[in-house]
């Protein structure tokens, strides 16, 4: 085949007047022709359309074609369209060319006719001379293992958990907390039904804790993966608990018994936990957890258990998975206005973040429920609540956080309304972003309870010696100053990507986006593929979202995953690396340039050589580029490929 | 014996070290380095008439014993006679040092079985540039010359009789006779970043003339004298700090006169660059042999430079020479074996040179002194770009 | 001049080719959307296609004006957006080498433009492309067009 | 681990570059720059540098079976008689030469060089044009007139050119392509090479004698030359093309051309080839391999495998050319030596004719005492007589064809190597008149057939293609032939 003398059709499309309109597709067709090794051209109205491509099939058969051009729009949006139109009749798929004379060309040129003519014969020249030299590639496939890695057990996770779980794939659960659950676990309420969250999440926590296919992994770090598609290897460590899980009842008579108290990270710092302790009531698993850092060891809890399950003496263990596929599922923060003291936080005792006044909502919580201000512990009258702390804010995240804000501010005015009707509420916002279904209404809930909607940024916020807080704000509507006095400020933080996301994303080889999130694999068309094959992102860990979509997202990496599982091999596409073992001289260069590891030096002195490990290679070419000899070629994107796009950009004597 | 340590040293064999120069610890140190089976082969330069040497690579230590080394050795592209991985030792000017550690990191020769055994080196000159000097300057017959030496500022020819006939190195430069135009600007004449740096300049006292001065800059340094000690082949006694001091000076001195010609040679281009290299190129008949001389080019026959590049080419410079200059921007140490053998005599190494400079400047990279990797094929200093 | 019919345009004006590199996600993606949103630009510049500003050889460029290109642009995705980690950043010290080769040689500076386009900066690839039209356009012809090519 | 290194002379040209071969333990061999060497100074043009790459070793054959040396040598012993014809271009040691021509005395028979033009011109002409000037002369020379290409032919007489002109010479190219270095290209009939070219004594002329070349020319610059004064200097394409022609002198020479027809016309039988390719050196290769099909022995000495290697009765494979002991006399006429001892061709011809082993020694004080010098020493060029001789009437033929195909030989022509040189040239008239497209092959076609080429645009003159490599369609150093896309 590759020998073999290139035949090429030229297909030019007129793409209605889209480009017929501008340019003289016919000249363009007849120039083709003058050029070597094309034995045949055609004028399609529409080429991407049945008729259009039935006459490429035509084509093919009747010049014996075996590479096919095609001038019309982008590659980006039609190349799978004609791969697979040649495929079926019987020319590779990659001795198709692509030549973009509309969106390129004819597009920008509307009214220059003889230029926009003359680019569209130089840059068909260029595909034509390309063409001659492309070469048939078969997609190989490599074997996929039929166990899954899901990172990050909040809600998003626990969904795809579940699923590949009920679809049968052993799972590997990991989290890195001493309990799943997540943030969701936190809420008191969730919007727009305000249902409580624990009362549904519960179920599901138990729900994963029951299937036999999930293993869950909890109070454990993914500290590196290797490999690729299908065949991942990864490391996990499990850090000491200090007790033997398996022995453990998680009855709590050891943290009864500790001496040590400290804040309690799930209540926010507000309440206390001891050195041991369970993470929450409602915890799974249901087992108790040693802070050796803070443990002054008394051996008390060891007394107090009598299952004796406590070990001081554990250590940290590394275990090594082989999976085929990964949902990364790591989460978010909350904005933290400490560093800068937004809104007074940090610097006077009455303003606190969402999370925190969730903490004080919830029955569970430190308070049992009872709403109090910090400073005397009084239950506020009148509360405030600023949406966008840290969300579209040139000095922080220009960002919006998904409307998660708003409807967290709109939810728990309501609440307290609900519960203690005598308070007043006051929400300062920019917009209410109530964009998804039932946050209109829970909207409107809010305002008939008698919320005040201000809208405006405040631009000052006072203390008072009482404790009080004034808010300094501009009501845009009506377009003037006012100053509101409230009992307690609340902040509706954003949503920040996870601490940990930096560290994971260089783990997966994954890019972020500016925002700090990670980046899928197309914002549209692929939401919850990423830029790894075989390694899918759910949740937050791909910018802010609200619980509904984050569970939708955690079914969906089930989904996508599942394609490759079930096939049990994944594709890898053909314009990988390949290297001329002649004419490489082991010089090394590609080893470090390549930011995917598909290279290593085997052997040693005279029999050194390079290895390529093609199913990692994600051809980007940047090996091919560094390498001086040129051993190293990209399929399909070879050194004399695009040369010869180079080399024809000019002609003697015009055409 | 640490590194950073300084010795004079001399072999203990009589012949050696009355025919060696400086003592001969040189010739004694890489024999022991055989005869002990610390390597299995020494690079000698073997003499090919008076001011000529080539490297030959021996595993006979009668061979590395009766070699001795030449002004006018050209620097040693080791792959080109070894294999990886062979241990190997050789005597090596700054240059040679410089062009074995670039190979190194091209993984054409490993840094960790190469004993690189460094020597001083004011300067090398051509034999064709050296008979025509003798003819017309010295006016003697160069079949008479018997030895030579630089010593301030002169070069001084010993004839067979015996007769000493100096002349200011200035003086014959200035006529085009004398150095090699790039050893005329090559600043580094101690072989800092060898395994270790011999020479005369420090030797003083009753040991001047009979002994070299050696300086120690690697465990491998240690490695390979500690041997040729163990084997009883050389001693050694600590250099004085008067012997340090004047080496330090005559090195020195040598880096003004380097710094002097690089302001001669190197001035900025007056008028259109363009038309400056497209003159100066516009000989070339496209042999290859500055390609296939240079110590920096890991590439074999094939190589981006030659395979995109055809004497067919209709362009106004040929692409082999605009890809090599951008290779060697970062790697070029000005070895000067391009312009050595370049049959139409383009300057190569002073072109490369000139887009090499601003190149190494900018970031603060020397080619040959350490095993740091060419910026080109850095990924590091992305990072830090982040 | 024999130029002016390189182009194909009808006004005497001579109008430069100018050679683009786009990497596959970014910049490519950057010129269609100049289709999209229909922004004219001059029909100067001729669009090769390579997966990542990483793959960007400078054999390709060198090779580019010794064709007889007056200009040639590489562009691919902004900094800390690449599709494959990091390859615009290794596109970026290449573009070092690549302009101080350049000016050293004595061709304009002008001639030698990077350029990060993202797939939604349509707008913005037009002016980079109508920019440098003119900024080419000031410098005239390269001087390292071989004889007789349009 | 250790390596031979022999000093040596590049074989590509008459130039003779100073060269040293690394031979490994394996047998495989590397050049490298010998600086030292007076006549290049270690420089080497592209033949000399790829040179392991351009020579391979011979192996001794009889009716296409390897055999030993001996065999082989017994086999030619047997095989040539009287009325055999031997041919040695100076592609050898002035000795191996000698030899052979005592091998021939022995059959009755002389050894021809092939080259005509010193059959059909006066001897009084023959030192001239065998022994040039010192290429040092070339240096000081006031002007100089190029017959030749020197980047694709001699392309180390271009330092000597360029010192010239930086000492002041002024230079003019008379040839098909302009000359880069040339202050003047023109071409000019040769009946106007007087008028046109103002000469003098401080003049020197480089021109080409090649086994194809036409007498006539050669005549034309003789005159020329002695008209004016001017130094004039023939160079050969073959590394000892001189000495074998002194070594020869006075013997009845034949053109190439002449052996191939009298071969055709059956004189001819028996072919003895001393490192002599015919049909690498000539241009209708077609046409000699026809003619040599027709010899009832063909007997080939040869250090280098080559296409007549292939194709003879009888190969007797001598050791590669640095190996050997003896002499080699290049276009200066200056002689050489290299440290090889090898003398398995003349050992050979020792046991063909029962003389001692030793033949060697004699042979080479013979080429001693021919060249009137005790010792050889690099650095000095022997002073040789070069006799007045009286001007000739010479008409050459005019070689201008509509369109033409003309070679350029270098020493990639001569043997027969397609390096970097598989292309051909023409101006940018030609190439838009035939509307060719950049960086598509033309298509020549000539009577015999047609070829597909490279080509590239430079300035050569009106009508013609010229080309560095031997193309299968060619009938002669120049071809009329049309152009085509």
């Amino acid at each position: 085949m590759e020998n073999e003398e290139p035949r090429i059709g030229v297909f030019v499309c007129e793409c209605g007047v889209n480009i017929g309109g501008y340019l003289d597709t016919q000249a363009v067709a007849d120039y083709a022709l003058t050029l070597p090794n094309v034995v045949h051209t055609k004028v399609n109205k529409f080429t991407c359309a049945d008729s259009g491509q039935a006459e490429i099939q035509a084509g093919i058969k009747e010049h014996n074609l075996n590479r096919v051009v095609v001038a019309s729009c982008t590659p980006r949006t039609h190349e799978p369209t004609f791969r697979a139109c040649c495929k079926e009749a019987g020319v590779n798929p990659y001795q198709f060319e692509f030549v973009n004379i509309r969106d390129q060309c004819s597009w920008i040129h509307m009214w220059d006719w003889e230029g926009a003519t003359a680019k569209a014969k130089d840059l068909v020249r260029m595909g034509v001379a390309r063409s001659r030299l492309l070469e048939p590639l078969d997609e190989s496939s490599v074997p996929v293992d039929q166990n899954v890695l899901v990172i990050g057990a909040g809600v998003a996770g626990m969904q795809a958990a579940i699923d590949f779980g009920d679809m049968g794939y052993n799972v590997y659960l990991v989290e890195k907390g001493p309990s799943i659950g997540g943030r969701m676990a936190r809420f008191d309420k969730v919007f727009p039904t305000n249902d409580c969250s624990i009362c549904i999440l519960g179920p599901k926590m138990v729900e994963v804790a029951r299937n036999k296919n999930i293993n869950i992994m909890s109070y454990s770090e993914v500290t590196d993966v290797d490999g690729f598609v299908g065949n991942f290897e990864v490391t996990v460590l499990h850090k000491p608990r200090y007790l033997d899980t398996d022995i453990c009842t998680g009855c709590g008579a050891c943290q009864e018994v500790c001496p040590v108290e400290l804040p309690s990270e799930f209540n926010e710092n507000f309440g206390i936990r001891k050195a041991i302790y369970i993470p929450f009531p409602q915890a799974v698993p249901m087992r108790a957890v040693l802070d050796k850092d803070n443990c002054i060891g008394c051996k008390a809890c060891e007394k107090a258990c009598e299952a004796g399950a406590i070990r001081y003496d554990q250590e940290p263990i590394y275990e090594k998975l082989k999976v085929g596929v990964i949902t990364v599922a790591v989460g978010m923060d909350a904005f933290d206005p400490l560093p800068h003291n937004n809104y007074g936080y940090g610097l006077y005792d009455n303003v606190i973040t969402t999370m925190e006044f969730e903490r004080l909502l919830n029955a569970a919580g430190p308070t049992g429920g009872h709403v109090v201000r910090p400073s005397d512990a009084v239950e506020p009258i009148t509360v405030g609540f600023i949406n966008c702390v840290g969300s579209r804010d040139v000095n922080e995240n220009i960002y919006c956080s998904g409307g998660v804000c708003c409807m967290f501010s709109i939810k728990n005015a309501q609440l307290l309304k609900e519960k203690r009707p005598e308070t007043n509420h006051y929400i300062f916002y920019m917009d209410i972003r109530s964009t998804m279904r039932g946050f209109e209404e829970a909207y409107n809930r809010a305002r008939d309870l008698g919320v005040k909607f201000i809208r405006g940024k405040p631009v000052e916020i006072t203390e008072k010696e009482n404790g009080n807080i004034v808010v300094r704000v501009e009501d845009t509507l009506k377009g003037e100053i006012v100053n509101v006095e409230l009992d307690l400020l609340v902040l509706g933080t954003g949503l920040v990507p996870n601490e940990g996301i930096s560290e994971m994303g260089s783990i997966l080889k994954l890019p972020r986006s500016a925002d700090g999130f990670l980046t899928e694999l197309h914002p549209k068309l692929a939401p919850v593929d990423t830029t790894t094959d075989g390694v899918f992102v759910a949740g937050c860990a791909a910018g802010p979202r609200d619980i509904a979509y984050a569970t939708a997202h955690g079914s969906a990496t089930a989904g996508r995953a599942t394609r490759l599982l079930s096939v049990g091999s994944a594709p890898i596409m053909g314009i990988t690396a390949r290297i001329d073992e002649d004419k490489c001289v082991v010089c090394g260069v590609c080893v470090d340039k390549c930011p995917y590891g598909v290279f290593e030096i085997v052997g040693t002195n005279g029999d050194r050589r390079i290895n390529v490990v093609e199913a990692l290679c994600k051809g980007c070419g940047t090996c091919v580029t560094a390498c001086p000899t040129g051993a190293l070629e990209q399929s399909h994107f070879k050194n004399d490929q695009v040369l010869a796009q180079v080399r024809n950009v000019f002609q003697y004597g015009g055409e | 014996m640490d590194i950073g340590d300084c010795y004079v040293g001399w072999a203990t064999d009589e012949d050696i070290r009355t025919r060696g120069a400086s003592g001969g610890l040189v010739t004694a140190m890489l024999a022991a380095a055989l005869e002990k089976g610390l390597v299995e082969a020494v690079v000698v330069l073997k003499k090919l008439g008076e001011f000529e040497a080539v490297p030959i690579v021996t595993s006979d230590p009668e061979e590395v014993k009766a070699a001795a080394g030449s002004m006018h050795s050209v620097p040693i592209v080791l792959s080109r006679y070894l294999e990886y991985g062979t241990k190997v030792a050789l005597p090596a000017k700054p240059c040679d040092a410089r062009a074995t550690i670039e190979q190194a990191k091209r993984q054409q020769v490993d840094i960790d079985t190469t004993y690189i055994v460094g020597l001083n080196c004011g300067g090398t000159m051509h034999p064709a540039v050296t008979r025509k000097m003798l003819e017309t300057v010295y006016k003697l017959d160069p079949e008479e010359i018997a030895g030579e030496e630089i010593d301030k500022g002169k070069l001084i020819f010993e004839t067979k009789d015996g007769e000493e006939h100096a002349i200011k190195i200035d003086e014959l430069e200035e006529e085009g006779y004398g150095r090699r135009e790039s050893c005329q600007y090559c600043e580094i004449n101690i072989p800092v970043m060898a395994d270790l740096a011999c020479g005369n300049w420090g030797v003083i006292g009753d040991l001047a003339g009979k002994g070299t001065f050696v300086e120690i800059n690697t465990e491998k340094g240690i490695k390979i004298l500690q041997n040729a000690i163990d084997a009883g082949a050389v001693e050694i006694t600590p250099a004085d700090d008067k012997g340090k001091a004047i080496r330090a000076k005559v090195d020195g001195a040598m880096m003004k006169v380097a710094a002097a010609a690089d302001e001669k040679y190197l001035a900025p281009i007056e008028g259109s660059h363009l038309d400056y290299y497209m003159n100066a190129l516009a000989d070339c008949i496209n042999c290859g042999a500055c390609k296939a001389v240079c110590p920096v080019c890991a590439c074999g026959e094939g190589a981006k430079c030659t395979e995109f590049s055809s004497a067919s080419d209709t362009y106004k410079m040929s692409l082999f020479h605009l890809v090599r200059f951008v290779h060697l921007m970062d790697s070029c140490i000005g070895c000067g074996q391009c312009t050595d053998v370049c049959p139409v005599d383009i300057s190569l190494t002073h072109i490369y040179q000139r887009f090499a400079r601003p190149m190494q400047e900018e970031f603060e990279y020397k080619p040959g002194m350490d095993m740091t990797t060419p910026p080109f094929f850095g990924v590091d200093l992305l990072e830090e770009g982040q | 001049m024999a130029e002016a019919t390189a182009t194909g345009t009808t006004s005497e004006e001579w109008q430069p080719k100018i050679v683009m590199f786009c990497c596959n996600w970014c910049s490519y993606g950057g010129a269609d959307s100049a289709g999209m949103g229909r922004f004219q630009q001059p029909p100067t510049v001729r669009v090769i296609r390579v997966m990542c500003s990483g793959r960007m050889d400078p054999v390709f460029i060198l090779n580019a004006f010794l064709e007889g290109a007056d200009g040639v642009i590489f562009s691919g995705c902004h900094i800390g957006d690449c599709h494959y980690v990091n390859g615009n950043y290794k596109a970026t010290i290449k573009y070092k080498f690549l302009k101080a080769m350049v000016n050293e040689l004595g061709l304009e500076d002008e001639r030698l433009k990077l350029d990060w386009i993202s797939a939604s900066e349509g707008e913005r690839y037009a002016n980079v492309v109508t920019e440098f039209t003119e900024q080419i356009k000031k410098v005239g012809p390269s001087p390292l067009k071989p004889e007789g090519v349009v | 681990m250790n390596e031979n290194i022999f000093t040596t002379v590049c074989p590509g040209c008459s130039i003779a570059c100073g060269m040293y071969v690394r031979e490994k333990d394996d047998g495989t061999i590397d050049i490298d720059w010998r600086k030292d060497a007076v006549v290049n100074a270690g420089k080497l043009c592209r033949f000399g540098v790829r040179l392991s790459a351009n020579l391979k070793n011979a192996t001794s054959k009889v009716d296409g079976n390897e055999v030993e040396f001996s065999d082989a040598v017994t086999a030619a012993g047997k095989a040539i008689g009287d009325g055999a014809a031997f041919v040695s271009v100076g592609n050898t040691t002035c000795e191996e030469h000698l030899a052979l021509m005592k091998l021939a005395e022995s059959k009755g028979a002389v050894v021809n060089t092939g080259m005509g033009a010193f059959a059909s011109i006066p001897a009084e002409c023959h030192p001239t044009m065998g022994v040039g000037v010192p290429l040092d002369a070339i240096e000081s020379a006031k002007k100089i007139v190029l017959f030749i290409d020197p980047y694709e032919q001699y392309p180390l007489l271009v330092r000597r050119i360029l010192a010239a002109k930086k000492n002041g010479a002024t230079v003019t190219a008379v040839g098909w392509k302009a000359v880069s270095l040339a202050d003047e290209n023109k071409t000019i009939d040769p009946a106007n090479y007087g008028s046109e070219l103002a000469l003098d004594s401080d003049s020197v002329i480089i021109a080409e004698i090649n086994p194809s070349t036409d007498p006539d020319r050669v005549m034309v610059l003789l005159n020329l030359a002695k008209a004016t004064g001017a130094a004039i200097m023939f160079m050969k394409p073959f590394v000892n093309a001189v000495g074998c022609d002194l070594a020869s002198k006075k013997t009845e020479q034949k053109s190439l051309d002449q052996i191939i027809a009298e071969i055709n016309d059956g004189k001819i039988k028996t072919l003895v080839c001393l490192d002599s390719d015919l049909i690498e050196i000539m241009p209708d290769e077609t046409a000699v391999r026809e003619a040599l099909g027709k010899l009832d022995n063909l007997i080939v000495i040869t250090s280098r495998a080559s296409a007549i290697a292939d194709v003879a009765k009888i190969v007797v494979a001598t050791e590669p050319f640095y190996r050997k002991a003896g002499t080699v006399v290049n276009a200066e006429g200056r002689v050489l030596v290299g440290s090889g001892d090898g003398t398995d061709g003349i050992d050979a011809v020792g046991t063909l004719i029962g003389q001692p082993a030793d033949l060697f020694t004699e042979l080479n004080s013979a080429v001693l005492a021919t060249l009137g010098i005790d010792v050889v020493d690099e650095r000095v060029v022997p002073a040789y007589e070069k006799p007045e001789y009286g001007a000739m009437d010479a008409n050459p033929t005019a070689e201008a064809v509509e369109t033409a195909l003309v070679y350029a030989g270098g020493p990639f022509f001569w043997n027969g190597i397609v390096d970097d040189n598989d292309f051909v040239e023409m101006n940018l008239d030609m190439v838009t008149a035939n509307s060719l497209l950049k960086g598509i092959p033309v298509k020549l076609t000539s009577d015999k057939g047609e070829v597909v080429i490279k080509y590239k645009v430079s300035d050569v003159a009106p009508g013609v293609v010229l080309s560095n490599a031997k193309l299968p369609m060619t009938t002669g150093m120049v071809t009329s032939v049309t152009v085509s896309r």
